[in-house]
């Protein structure tokens, strides 16, 4: 994805194959170029354009005023965004990888999530987190980790995370443009993933899920990483006769009660996935308020099919932690049917 | 990292500009800094009177009861209200709970003010009419946002500096450090005055930093450093003046440790007697910042007793409406609980509206 | 609650009147005459006593080498109280409050929950994290927050809560006795309560819930600040008829699968209450797990009685945040019977 | 916070012990210190010779994709050596994930340092048994626990010191401020050893620090700061010696900056011509570490051809222990991954076991 393809991407008809990095990266261009208060800083997103490269090109075309290397501090990151976004800017920061976003949750959760609450709204904090998450790319410890369950739990947070390009590039659009403090929740695995799309695309808003492949037996709730590990087990279930519904969240707060309760009153059975471990994870969330609201069109419990509740593995052991489809299609068979 | 002139580090004693007898300081302890106008400094005055009688109001509204918890900044009046007057009208300013009469003297109304140590809500102002953020209780955290916002401000080309307020005790924590140094790289205008009230609670600064002065740190991010005597309401005001003036010229950032003292207890529920002595507070009523001012107005023949009066009169009449707004019985709208969380309406959260409207309809 | 109390705690065959605090002052007070590896530090710990006095009289007694006051920085007592178990201590800190322990976030999550399983059992961190938390005393922001969830979704962990002075106790001694790292959450608004306890008192294992009241017609779960509240309504409800059987959960991480279960089994009706915000909190794992375990047993959806999912108000308003009985009853009524 | 002599502070120019041509440095520029013995320097020699061959060959495999991830420090030889040859029996080291041939100097086998980088598990080799802390991560983070366990070694009166490592960019997160202020606080028997490598990742360390070195922070901690020459091994251990020494008897802690660089990439997956020039780093070839040492040893005798044929053979040894500890399969048992989450068992977390024993047997 280089800069010429960002530029053309407001006036492209033809779809063009692009990575869930590439969106992204798009993203960030348009929004920089369409609004002067667009800022973007971090570790390493300058010159290097991100060690994911997401930020690829940015810093060249829109200079150093616009975009800029961070001291090395999460805390300062989010801290400093937060006196920006007081002064009326849009900034759009950057945590290196999932577990060093923890070094700004004080940052995050007493003042970014809180302050439009403790100002009775006179101040308000339109700032993006994109923070890198989730496993399957053999990172060393402290790599891998899923926090999406710490960022849910705080009031006044919009959570979402996208599982394909198209997504990325329209979510992270409409993020940039919300008046609330969003924390974008990037699947590391799914960045070099490519799908034809026409940019500039705008798919469903970001707080609604998406039916991604309809189905009359069982509602099968994915996110992120684990969409495509969704898809998959309907996949292997329809060879089993089982016609799997199969949605992605897109976002995690607010959860889209209104999507999910009309399918599971149609399926009568759900089932959701997600890496990060299951003790405490979304997935109780998503269990016991589908459960709480649609409790007598269920016929059998909302399973979880979630990472153990262990620290993230090293490389070699991490795919017997993820969610396989071989693993939810044994979760869907243990209801009894 | 090189080839710039050294910045200005913190001096040996701290500067001092009119000594606890009144008389004006000069030389090698004046760091080459003047005192201002006598104008200037019975404003200065009339505002640390001012302050002392609404603090002493407030203080005394808390024994009764009538407000959750108040932290009192009597003793530190030269630190803050030299800060808030040296401040330019388009510039911020980043209190934590201690600095409640900057946000008086800055013009924010006791009613206001009170409704966060009454317990109405958090923050009672409107943090962009006044250009004051929040107070801050998180430590240290505010100083993140000073920085953020001075940055913005650069950015923008706009003339704004951010002044945050820091204690000793704050300047431990990481996110402090993470502020100066992210002003430092930058180049903020941002200006960071230390409170250096010796405790932090209980805990005194030898137990916090084995600096020789907190301001030494200053060194270590390359911005320029001063040591100041925080019950000189002239020192304070000469040495935060030029240092905005230098962040407005893009001079960066400074580092500016007030050496002062906690008079009264941390808030209303803690219990000095524990763990420092009558004698050593005792000390320090003899470092009184405002007596020092007034001897030396009084000398100068600038604090008439007409004047005296006048302030006298200002004072009371800030206490009564201080005590009219706690008789202010402020309606508080439960159901407001939902209507600031999010920008963008949810309907989870209309639920929950609803659920607490029914209750307090059916109760 | 004296030195000479304490002193005397040990041998001590009549119950005397204790405050939750007081049993946690003799808990550690014990602990560190039993374990010279036991210290203490942390913010306002030594002469002071705490802010909420739980350390009161302990730097008199132990002096300045087992108990004292670090400098104010969470994230640092935390990271030392981890070098120090590597060195074979057991240091027990204290968080001044809820909100105050976000600065240490990455300590706790990054280290202190990982180290058994990083270094594969070699080394072990045997540190209690003493957190008073919660509402109900009229706060100011920032100091009234429930942040249990944040906790025990993190793996490594253990989470544990008392709601009386014999639990106080019994459970601080077997947290510091404990291998693993401890969190300790202190539910503020029960400190002054007084018990009737002689010491030193062992109560259940601090991994087990606890029937507080039998019943027959549901099982009422809440931990810490919300025991009183389930009991409160407990009474409330038998004037309706209803035979509620109250648990208190005590242990958060593990969660006592057992006990509720059997309860569940029982009553075939369950509802939890917390302060803390429902939306991801505690409450939503306790609702998906014993609903995965006992589907077929409940005639009803699993309740959460919780916060808000708002920021926690200001003192004026708590109590319209806080789950009242007055509240949980209603839940209960909601059900269909 | 007075009545102290003031600590050392970092000199203006980096202290060096040995120059480029392998000179003796005497004078100012060696502020105090004189080069080791030549048995010491010729220590540090080979195992720096013997620590490079180990990362060559590390490299290699990395490249051929064999290891997960490698993080060379190539260039920072003296850095890494000087520090692990000073430390004594009893010492503890905190290392990141850049300070491997540390932990291999320190006598952690190939095999157990590469079952981090090769992913089998995090931490390879026995803490205890080494005194070695897990390689960090989350950068900083260890600079606390190394104050900690030297903390707890002084409680108990014994006479460890913990050495810790940090590098340049770790400097601005808030851990490395409350490690260094505890550390001063406590008069914590710890070396920081800071490696500016001049780079964190991409960034520069003009993008990271305003100030004139990194070591000018230790002033404002109140402990003694040592700004050195890092490519000199001779300058680091005598500096590193000394500090633990003081440490050791009750002079508390010291801030050690060795400014070096670093040749490589940060890592395999990192792509160095974004971010600087091929000549800055051809450059810094010219300032190699183990060059010097070696045109200083063969000047002065020490280093024959017989003993660097020796140490060649060394390194190659240890290059082919390395290769085939590449070629052993270790056996990965995934039901372990939940043998050390916690030491008392949980029951729900044994049914996790057993549903993944059960999957695994069928498949
Ligand atoms: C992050 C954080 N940790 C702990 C506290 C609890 N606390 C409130 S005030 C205080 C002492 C602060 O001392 P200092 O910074 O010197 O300010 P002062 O109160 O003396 O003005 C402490 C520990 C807090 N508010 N925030
Ligand atoms: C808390 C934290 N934030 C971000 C990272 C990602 N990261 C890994 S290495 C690195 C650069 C570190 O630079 P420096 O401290 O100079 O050490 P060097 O790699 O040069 O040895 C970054 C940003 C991390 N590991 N930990
Ligand atoms: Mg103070
Ligand atoms: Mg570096």
């Amino acid at each position: 994805m280089t800069l010429i393809e960002h530029r053309s991407a407001a006036t492209t008809t033809a779809a063009t194959q692009l990575t869930m990095a590439g969106a992204l990266t798009a993203a960030l261009h348009d929004a920089m170029a369409d609004d002067p208060n667009v800022v973007i800083f971090g570790e390493d997103v300058g010159p290097l354009g991100g060690v994911f490269r997401v930020t690829d090109g940015l810093a060249r075309e829109f200079g150093e005023s616009r975009i800029w290397d961070s001291p090395l501090a999460e805390a300062g990151i989010v801290g400093t965004a937060i006196g920006m976004a007081m002064y009326g800017m849009r900034p759009v920061v950057e945590l290196q990888f999932d577990a060093f976003s923890y070094p700004a949750f004080e940052q995050i959760t007493s003042h970014l999530a809180k302050m439009r609450n403790r100002t009775k709204g006179h101040v308000q904090l339109p700032v993006v987190i994109r923070i890198p998450y989730a496993g399957g790319i053999g990172g060393v410890e402290h790599h891998s980790d899923s926090s999406e369950a710490y960022w849910t739990h705080t009031p006044g947070l919009t959570v979402v995370t996208p599982s394909n390009p198209a997504d990325a590039y329209s979510m992270l659009r409409e993020a940039i443009a919300s008046d609330d403090p969003v924390i974008f929740l990037e699947p590391k695995s799914r960045y070099w993933v490519k799908d034809a799309v026409t940019l500039p695309v705008r798919t469903a808003p970001m707080n609604r899920a998406q039916v991604l492949r309809e189905g009359i037996d069982v509602t099968l709730m994915a996110y992120g990483p684990t969409v495509k590990t969704a898809l998959q087990s309907a996949e292997l279930a329809s060879v089993e006769g089982l016609d799997v519904e199969v949605i992605d969240l897109r976002s995690l707060s607010p959860f889209d009660d209104e999507t999910v309760g009309a399918s599971v009153r149609k399926t009568s059975r759900a089932a959701i996935i997600h890496e990060a471990s299951q003790f405490g994870g979304y997935g109780a969330e998503v269990a016991a308020r589908v459960t709480e609201r649609e409790f007598f069109h269920l016929a059998a419990p909302i399973l979880r099919i979630a990472g153990f509740d262990i620290p993230f593995p090293a490389p070699k052991l991490e795919e017997h932690h993820l969610p396989s489809p071989e693993r939810v299609l044994a979760a869907l068979d243990s209801w009894e049917w | 990292m090189s080839g710039r002139s050294d910045p200005v580090r913190p001096t040996e004693l701290p500067i001092r500009l009119i000594d606890e007898k009144g008389a004006v300081v000069r030389g090698k302890r004046a760091a080459g800094f003047e005192a201002p106008d006598p104008e200037t400094l019975l404003s200065l005055y009339r505002q640390m009177v001012v302050a002392r009688r609404f603090e002493a109001q407030v203080t005394a509204l808390t024994r009764q009861g009538r407000l959750a918890t108040y932290p009192s900044a009597l003793g530190q009046e030269a630190c803050e209200i030299a800060a808030v007057s040296a401040l330019g009208a388009d510039d911020w300013l980043f209190p934590t709970y201690r600095d409640t009469i900057a946000l008086l003297t800055r013009g924010v109304s006791a009613s206001e003010i009170l409704s966060f140590f009454r317990g109405d809500w958090h923050t009672g102002f409107d943090s962009n009419a006044h250009r004051i953020a929040p107070q801050s209780t998180p430590l240290a955290t505010q100083a993140l946002h000073a920085v953020g916002l001075a940055t913005a401000a650069k950015l923008k080309g706009d003339p704004t500096v951010a002044l945050a307020f820091l204690g000793d005790g704050a300047t431990s924590e990481g996110d402090a450090h993470e502020a100066f140094n992210f002003a430092a790289v930058w180049q903020a205008p941002v200006v960071f005055v230390i409170q250096n009230n010796q405790y932090a609670i209980s805990v005194p600064i030898a137990k916090q930093s084995h600096a020789r002065v907190l301001s030494d740190k200053a060194i270590g991010y390359g911005m320029p450093g001063y040591y100041v005597d925080g019950n000189d309401a002239a020192a304070m005001y000469e040495v935060i003046s030029a240092a905005l003036e230098r962040a407005r010229n893009g001079g960066g950032p400074t580092m500016i440790e007030g050496l002062t003292y906690r008079m009264e207890s941390h808030t209303n529920s803690d219990d000095p007697t524990r763990y420092r002595s009558a004698a050593e507070t005792e000390l320090w009523h003899g470092h009184d910042p405002i007596d020092r001012l007034a001897k030396h107005l009084v000398a100068t023949g600038v604090l008439t007793e007409a004047v005296t009066a006048e302030i006298g009169a200002e004072a009371e009449a800030l206490a009564k409406a201080t005590r009219d707004a706690m008789n202010e019985e402020p309606v508080l709208d439960p159901l407001e609980l939902f209507d600031h969380v999010y920008a963008t309406p949810r309907s989870a959260l209309l639920e929950q509206r609803e659920f607490l409207a029914r209750e307090l309809a059916e109760s």
